[in-house]
């Protein structure tokens, strides 16, 4: 029979003013099960904290009830007390009896009848509880960083500097990801390439970090601590331990018509190829779906002249698996093309570009080398016409967020074109400056005042091409409306930052929620931004939502510091509250039907389908549910769904939960 | 009956299956189950519009389990029940052959779920008519009749759980009903026990019965439990669309939701 | 043995004269459903005569589905007080029994009341008087001639009447019949036979056959065969008029409650699992077996008489549609 | 074959000759065109701009004569009437509410899903299938086609493929013999309604299109709905005086344009009723080689 | 005979309506003490049992409260309860139980005052019923002359 101790505070007289505390201690002490009980005026104050201790070793308790403030206030106090004292914590209960009775009820009878019951339901569960131990999950200190853009980057070296295993998985040739694609970074005009290459290289020679390039996650299973995932590493041609990046071979290859990612289209490159200059692993990488040898089976240059014969067509794609501990998202973003807007021409008109676009003509790595080109003929164009907002805060485009980042960048793109260009016009079609970083609206004050750039507030409704020259019809809403026609040399559209095409399937595959535009869902967006509802998967960069560069880097660094802390100890402990799946003798090992329909209910994934086989045949005698307690959150839905109660929720068992709603209705209120 | 019995004996003397489970003529010409383990009693075999009885429950059944590879002779409502019980991951360990006669009288053997699948969709039943009136008329009851009605339903129940029995989705090896840590619905014969046990097994079966009937006909004291379910099924098909014993990824529809799921009763 | 006759159109007097007398009068009433129950009622128009057999046995009036053996209520001390009132049992009488039935009773009787009586049957197996009416009709489920009874036996009953043309052979075989006649309505009566009245039963085996090889019985591999069919629910058990088993149940709180004797049925799953979990009647087979070898076999043994009566109810409610005798004779085969 | 027509009531005044050519080419290729009986006023743009229900009743009183007169599907040549009807339909269809009120106002009970077809939709529907065995001539001629507001907009009313760059009308020029040039005012504003009111407004706008086409080298310009003709034909002399350029090119419906590669008179095709003499597109025509 | 004060037990989840109940104590806001609330770490752990339950044990009404939709803890823990509680719903309706005493509601932990006059408004509706006694004369009594008439009207 459990002996429960009572402990009634008065909390100073916040709950003895409306309740008869002596009264409530008195009947407790009448209540079956209970061995003690007694009211004190400041429960959770050092001396109360003894009085549970000392009752607990002069009164051999098995349960404590204290009937004090909510749950939410103190519930860990106690139970450290208990703890203390030397029992099990989770045989500490609180019942409520300050914010729920003595705060919200006049000094009457009824309201000390309130509390008693209160107290009686605490005490009947307690009755019923069961010791519980906190889950020890082993971690394997090894980080996983999806995406070797600078959000991945920062994390990588982060976590590896702090002395973990990092595995970073990148999808293209190199790392780098769309800054390695950007001229010079606003606010400083600082070359993105001189900031970003350093740090690529140092990921690369950093001995705690394994760089997979070329290569995509295939699955993702497991949990926070014991994440196992598959990665797929798909065939370079190229054996990268042989080959030197001379060279040779890109300039050689005949197929030269492939149109550019690196360059967004601007230019081509050949079959095999190396994205750019500065690419970290600088090895080249033969693109299948357009290598004649590989579409035609003729050709077979690149392996004739490569003098350290590292090219090798037999390469196959290859699956690795990895254990890791807790894995970084920095899949980044990409961005709306032209062809995205009917009224600018479907992307036709070769002079209407996207951002991207313009910064790899701005560019010293690019296609024009750094000068202002227009794609179409070559020429430097004379007046050159920035639409910002173009697809971002727009319902009818299905996109009403703001991009963040584009009013910086239209500013540099303006600002470096006049750099380039003095006798140049720049014209940009705004409908709000959002430019909040720090030195951020200064930059875009210089643009205007010293670089006179002029700044149209309006929307453009049409562009089209009139011999040569592009018309573009805007509106000046600061002057009374008027419509605006410019006759442009080139147009830049700072179009939407959007989620990466495959982001759902990547989220998909590591069970991440993401919203309606495919950006993924951080836990709390003010309390929790880099963590997932997922234990043990982080967030950094764009690929959460649009986001510029040193937003990105600090959010790359809170994920880091995230997992450090998950890394700082051997094994992680987690509140025992969660579910479990009852086991017993054989023949019939678990009252559990198989059914598993209650995989569905888990929003956590946190139930798997476990096969019991007889240890000597291996023959599968049954199949059945089983909590993975790493995941389990312990919300109990699953328990309310079971038909036959096979799945209960520790410390809000069904055996509590009833004995509390039988134990409140006994006598009348 | 001719050709079934060809079939079957087919079936025995390929050795595809070695226990077939149909039905036969009972002393009292009621049409009953019966268990084939040798060709011989294959004569016995009958199948008429009034083999009612919901087949599937016996696949549950560790004796027949045992037996290896089994045929079993289904009217559209098993068949409903194979899908939804596969849907629910049971009858993995059984190596069975499905076979139907179609209103044409031609004996169908059914190679894989699949076909079961397309064939249940294609015949998809409505509700009998007659359960269909007994509802609105229980419909035009007001609160108090209706309660009235089924109290004292109820309280005739003596709990011998024939409808559990009889019911092939009601597979737990332990029964809610048989748990008494905690004592969840009281063992005794009496009314409110048995409305507990009664709205537990509807809550139970809600998206889940596939409207064989059984468990209303062949209760011993003439209860119509199997309303119960009818109206569960037709109103999680108004509510939510979903049918039960229809897809063998069958959704459904509590262990899944829609965030605009419509409702007027939360505040 | 006393002999009288009664015409036809007394009956209802007699029965209603019964009803007047202050007892409750149990009697087969044929419900909407089709099928006949026993109920208490108030007049002889409510009962229904050309049925040939209740759904369920009237056992449930000396042994009910659920009966309160005692309730408890804690006391302002903290002391426990108990009641139990048997007060509220009334004088009944069951009418319309089949002559099977009533044999029944006597197995009940022997069982309740042999080694250790029980208090409560006894008091309301006194309280209760059997009126049973010979069978005109059978169907293919009785089987009383196999199990040495017949449409017509006596055996069990205070009073048994047999319809022969406009009216009644009554023999009146107990103290408590005689005490229930009012002789105004009887005329006394020479010993007649009633076969050309009684329903022909075919035998569908002999006990004598069944006694020796029931022996070996156990170990038959037919068992598995006969109780595929079996799904392991109670009807069978609850509709039998020789099925005794229960069991106790308490509901209630710390407070108060009340302890109850229910049905129970060895065809549950869980009627044989033990509080280790350890289950001898593992499977279906093993629970089936169990039922037929306590009437045909154990009850002979502990009772000396067969326990199954051949009412056919078992057969009739079955949802698997088994067949006890079949399965008997199967089980028996050489 | 059978399809309903709902003329409207430019289709009676002023561009008679759009319905004209309309019933001449569809008699050539055999289609009847079955007038709706007492249809009445679709509300154009007064109505939605006064009362939202006056706007949904009058043309689905429409959509339900139709419905009475057996018709499954209505040609609407007109673009505004079309987009009236098409309009209401939606609203009727989307909310079982509205439909119930409307069935009050206009009081006959009607379900209001009848197919209705845009010109566009006839034509590829109906003439383009046997349009090679009639088309015996060819236009020959450049031809700029304008489309205007109404024909493309909104865009899940008409259903047009690229609602700012539409197609529509070239693939029929070209199957009429004539190359349709590359122009930048398709779907520009031709001033629509200030037509009366603010003329200056309408010949400013529709001077530049015409000014564009004529830059562009179009020999005419094809249009599909009455306020577009109107406005490019009617006020050509404001126009011109606007423009200062003495700019003469013909606009036909596209239905006459067709007609013409199809062998039929400029009369029947009512070409003598525009205030742009159209003698120089019909010149241009020149036998199809076998 | 003093007012009838009915016996409201109030299923409430930990993260939202627990925190407004709090809330609605740090407030002071006065209301009912009809109401004992039961914990639950998300309405997605309301077993429909509980409420039978509830009744059984002679509740009068039952209050079933959590957190909005999107704003469950647990993601999802209400979506899977609202659906229960159609499907629970409709069986009770169709039993001919009295479903207007369960209200179910969503109060947020910003929604203290919600709480309060959720409490009162219930209380006040309950005692207008009075006391639920529809399970009181069930047990015990054989109702079995009575059910045959009604079934086949």
């Amino acid at each position: 029979m459990a002996r429960i101790g009572v402990f009634i505070c008065h909390c100073g007289e916040n709950i003895s003013a409306t309740v008869d505390v002596a009264k409530v201690a008195e009947e407790a002490a009448k209540m079956p099960g209970v061995a003690y009980a007694m009211d004190y005026k400041y429960m959770c104050s050092d001396p109360g904290q003894t009085k549970i201790i000392e009752a607990i070793k002069e009164h051999k308790l098995t349960g404590i009830v204290v009937g004090a403030c909510s749950p939410r206030m103190h519930e860990a106090t106690f139970r450290k007390a208990a703890e203390k004292g030397g029992i099990n914590p989770f045989l500490c209960e609180i019942a409520n009896l300050r914010e729920q009775v003595s705060w919200v009820h006049p000094r009457t009878e009824a309201t000390t009848r309130k509390a008693i019951d209160i107290v009686r339901t605490i005490v009947n569960k307690v009755s019923k509880d069961t010791p519980l131990f906190p889950i020890k999950v082993p971690v394997t200190k090894t980080a996983l960083v999806i995406g070797g853009g600078i959000a991945g980057i920062q994390a990588a070296l982060d976590i590896a500097n702090a002395g973990h295993q990092v595995i970073m998985v990148e999808k293209s040739p190199s790392i780098g990801g769309h800054m390695s694609q950007l001229s010079e970074t606003f606010p400083t005009l600082d070359c993105s390439q001189c900031i970003l290459t350093p740090r690529m290289v140092e990921v690369a020679q950093h001995p705690n970090i394994t760089l997979h390039t070329f290569a995509e996650v295939e699955s993702v299973s497991g949990f926070v601590g014991n994440f196992d995932v598959k990665v797929r590493l798909k065939a370079r041609s190229v054996d990268m331990s042989k080959c030197t990046g001379c060279g040779t071979c890109w300039q050689k290859c005949p197929s030269k018509k492939i149109p550019d990612e690196f360059n967004a289209g601007l230019s081509y490159r050949t079959a095999i190829y190396s994205p750019f200059p500065q690419a970290v692993p600088n090895k080249p990488v033969i693109d299948r779906a357009n290598c004649n040898y590989f579409q035609k089976g003729k050709c077979g240059i690149c392996k004739k002249v490569c003098p350290a014969g590292a090219i090798d067509y037999e390469m196959e794609d290859e699956i690795i698996d990895i254990k890791v501990g807790a894995i970084v998202t920095a899949t980044g973003f990409d961005i709306k093309h032209t062809d995205f807007f009917p009224e600018y021409g479907y992307g036709e008109f070769k002079d209407v570009i996207d951002g991207l676009q313009f910064e790899r003509l701005a560019s010293a790595s690019g296609p024009t080398s750094g000068e202002i080109r227009r794609p179409s003929d070559g020429k430097i164009p004379e007046k050159i016409v920035f639409l910002a907002c173009s697809g971002s805060r727009d319902k009818a485009k299905g996109i009403e967020y703001c991009s963040k980042i584009c009013c910086m960048y239209t500013a540099k793109h303006a600002m470096l074109y006049k750099h380039k260009h003095h006798e140049g016009n720049a014209y940009v079609f705004y409908m709000d400056i959002r430019s909040a970083g720090k030195n951020y609206d200064e930059f875009v004050r210089r643009a205007i005042e010293e670089d006179d750039v002029h700044y149209i507030r309006g929307r453009v409704s049409r562009i089209y091409e009139k011999d040569g020259k592009l018309i573009v019809k805007g509106v000046d809403t600061l002057m009374n409306a008027e419509p605006v026609e410019i006759e442009a040399d080139m147009v830049v559209l700072a179009t939407a930052v959007v989620a990466n095409p495959d982001a759902e399937s990547v989220a998909q595959k590591m069970h991440i929620s993401y919203d309606k535009h495919h950006f993924f869902a951080e836990a709390h967006p003010k309390l929790r931004p880099v963590e997932t509802n997922t234990a043990g998967i982080m967030l950094a960069g764009a690929c959460q939502t649009a986001k510029d560069i040193p937003d990105t880097v600090s959010q790359a660094s809170a994920a880091a510091s995230k997992i450090m802390g998950l890394f700082s100890s051997d094994e992680m402990t987690r509140e025992p509250v969660v579910a479990v799946v009852n086991r017993c003798m054989p023949p019939l090992f678990t009252t559990c039907t198989g059914c598993l329909l209650c995989l569905e209910v888990c929003p956590y994934h946190a139930i798997e389908r476990e096969e019991i086989k007889d240890r000597r045949t291996g023959e599968i005698l049954k199949v059945a549910a089983k909590v993975n307690a790493g995941l389990c959150q312990g919300c109990g839905t699953c328990v309310a769904f079971c038909r036959n109660k096979s799945i209960d929720l520790q410390g809000f068992s069904n055996q509590q939960m009833l004995s509390e709603v039988v134990a409140l209705l006994n006598k009348p209120f | 009956m001719k050709l079934l019995q060809n079939k079957v004996a087919e079936l025995f003397e390929n050795g595809t299956i070695n226990l077939m489970i149909g039905f036969k003529e009972a002393l009292t010409k009621q049409p009953v189950p019966c268990f084939i383990e040798k060709a011989s009693e294959i004569e016995q075999l009958i199948y008429t519009k009034d083999c009612k009885n919901n087949l599937s429950v016996y696949l549950h059944k560790p004796e027949v389990k045992q037996a290896g590879k089994i045929g079993i002779l289904a009217n559209i409502a098993t068949l409903r029940a194979l899908v939804q019980l596969t849907s629910e991951n049971q009858f993995w360990d059984i190596e069975k052959t499905v076979l139907t006669v179609n209103d044409k009288e031609e004996v169908i053997v059914f190679s894989d779920m699949e076909e079961v699948e397309a064939y249940v969709q294609a015949n998809f039943p409505e509700f009998s008519e007659e359960d269909l009136k007994l509802l609105d008329y229980l419909e035009s009851l007001s609160r108090e009749d209706r309660w009235k009605y089924w109290t004292e339903q109820f309280s005739a129940c003596i709990k011998c759980y024939a409808c559990r029995a009889v019911c092939p989705m009601c597979y737990c090896p332990q029964c809610t009903v048989e748990c008494n840590q905690p004592q969840w619905i009281k063992t005794s014969a009496q009314t409110t026990g048995n409305l507990e046990w009664h709205i537990m097994r509807a809550m139970h079966l809600a998206g889940r019965c596939i409207n064989c009937g059984e468990c209303g006909r062949i209760c011993p004291v003439g209860i119509p439990v199997h309303l119960l379910t009818v109206k569960m099924n037709q109103d999680l098909f108004k509510e939510f669309g979903t049918k039960s014993g229809f897809a063998l990824k069958g959704d459904y529809a509590l262990n899944s939701f829609k965030p605009d799921d419509k409702e007027g009763f939360i505040k | 043995m006393e002999i009288k006759t009664i015409t036809s159109a007394n009956i209802p007097v007699f029965f209603n004269n019964l009803v007047k007398s202050g007892k409750v009068v149990v009697a087969p009433v044929l419900k909407k459903s089709g099928k006949v129950f026993f109920e208490s009622v108030q007049s002889y128009d409510q009962v229904s005569t050309d049925y040939i057999q209740t759904a369920f046995s009237a056992k449930s009036v000396v042994f009910p589905e659920v009966e309160e053996l005692f309730s408890y209520t804690k006391k302002e001390d903290g002391d426990f007080e108990f009641r139990n009132d048997m007060s509220n049992v009334p004088e009944t009488v069951i009418w319309g029994l089949r002559p099977c039935d009533s044999s029944a009773f006597n197995y009940l009787t022997d069982f309740f009341l042999k080694e250790n009586p029980d208090t409560y049957f006894k008091l309301r197996k006194e309280r209760t008087t059997l009126i049973s009416v010979s069978c005109a009709k059978a169907d293919a489920a009785c089987f009383c001639t196999s199990v040495g009874l017949n449409p017509g036996n006596v055996t069990g009953s205070d009073i048994l009447l047999t319809a022969m043309g406009d009216s009644y052979y009554v023999e009146i075989s107990t103290e408590k019949g005689k005490s229930v006649i009012d002789t105004a309505l009887f005329t006394d009566s020479t010993e007649k036979s009633k076969e050309e009245f009684l329903a022909k039963v075919e035998t569908k085996f002999s006990m004598d056959e069944i006694r020796e090889r029931i022996q070996t019985a156990y170990d038959s591999a037919e068992w598995k065969h006969e109780s595929m069919g079996c799904l392991g629910c109670g009807a069978c058990a609850f509709s039998c008029p020789t099925c005794t088993c229960f069991d106790i149940q308490d509901e209630g709180s710390q407070e108060s409650g009340k302890r109850l004797r229910c049905w129970d049925a060895c065809g549950f799953g869980q009627f044989t699992r033990h509080a280790s979990g350890h289950n001898p009647k593992s499977n279906q087979t093993a629970r089936r077996r169990q039922r037929l070898m306590h009437k045909f076999k154990y009850s002979v043994e502990n009772f000396g008489i067969v326990s199954c009566v051949g009412c056919g109810r078992c057969i009739r409610v079955c949802p698997a549609h088994l067949n006890i005798f079949e399965n008997i004779l199967n089980v028996t085969k050489a | 074959m059978k399809v309903g027509f709902y003329p409207g009531c430019s289709l009676e005044g002023s561009s008679k000759e759009y319905s004209k050519s309309l019933f001449a080419v569809s008699e050539k290729c055999g289609i009847t065109l079955e007038e709706i009986k007492d249809w009445s006023c679709c509300g154009a743009s007064a109505a939605h701009s006064l009362n939202h229900d006056l706007s949904i009743a009058l043309p689905a009183r429409t959509l339900a004569l139709a419905e009475k007169q057996g018709l499954s599907e209505i040609v609407i040549p007109c673009a505004a009437c079309y987009g009236r009807l098409a309009a209401s339909q939606q609203a009727i269809l989307n909310d079982k509410a509205i439909l119930e009120k409307t069935e009050k106002y206009i009081d006959m009970a009607f379900t209001g899903n009848v197919q209705l077809l845009t010109v566009f939709e006839f034509l590829q529907k109906y003439i383009f299938p046997v349009a090679d065995q009639y088309i015996v001539d060819k236009l020959n001629q450049k031809t700029a086609c304008y489309y205007g507001c109404l024909l493309a907009r909104p865009k899940d009313l008409t259903k047009l493929e690229r609602p700012e760059n539409p197609m529509e009308m070239e693939k029929v020029m070209e199957k009429a013999g004539a190359t349709p040039i590359d122009w930048a005012f398709k779907t520009e504003c031709c001033g629509a309604g200030f037509s009366m009111s603010r003329t200056d407004l309408v010949a400013k706008l529709s001077g530049r299109i015409l000014e564009d086409a004529a830059e562009r080298g179009a020999d005419s310009i094809i249009v599909a709905c009455p306020m577009c003709h109107s406005n490019l034909d009617l006020r050509r002399p404001e126009i011109k005086k606007q423009l200062k350029k003495d700019i003469n090119i013909p606009v036909l419906f596209i239905t006459q344009a067709l007609g013409l590669s199809m062998g039929i008179s400029a009369k029947e095709l009512g070409l003598d009723k525009h205030f742009v003499p159209t003698g120089k597109a019909v010149s241009c025509i020149v036998k199809k080689e076998a | 005979m003093s007012e009838f004060e009915p016996k409201i037990v109030a299923f409430v989840c930990n993260w939202c309506t627990y925190a407004g109940a709090d809330l609605a104590g740090t407030s002071r806001t006065q209301y009912a003490s009809n109401v004992r609330i039961v914990r639950f770490p998300c309405t997605g752990r309301i077993d429909f049992m509980l409420l039978m339950k509830a009744f059984e044990n002679g509740a009068d009404g039952v209050i079933v409260s959590g957190c909005h939709p999107n704003d469950c803890h647990y993601t999802s823990g209400n979506f899977h309860a609202r659906r229960r509680w159609i499907v629970f719903r409709s069986i009770l309706d169709l039993i001919g139980f009295d479903t207007d005493r369960i209200t179910f509601s969503w109060v947020s932990a910003a929604e203290g005052k919600k709480w309060a006059n959720l409490v009162d408004e219930v209380t006040d509706k309950i005692k207008a019923k009075g006391p639920f006694t529809d399970l009181d004369k069930l047990d015990g009594v054989q109702l079995k002359e009575l059910y045959d008439e009604a079934i086949t009207k």
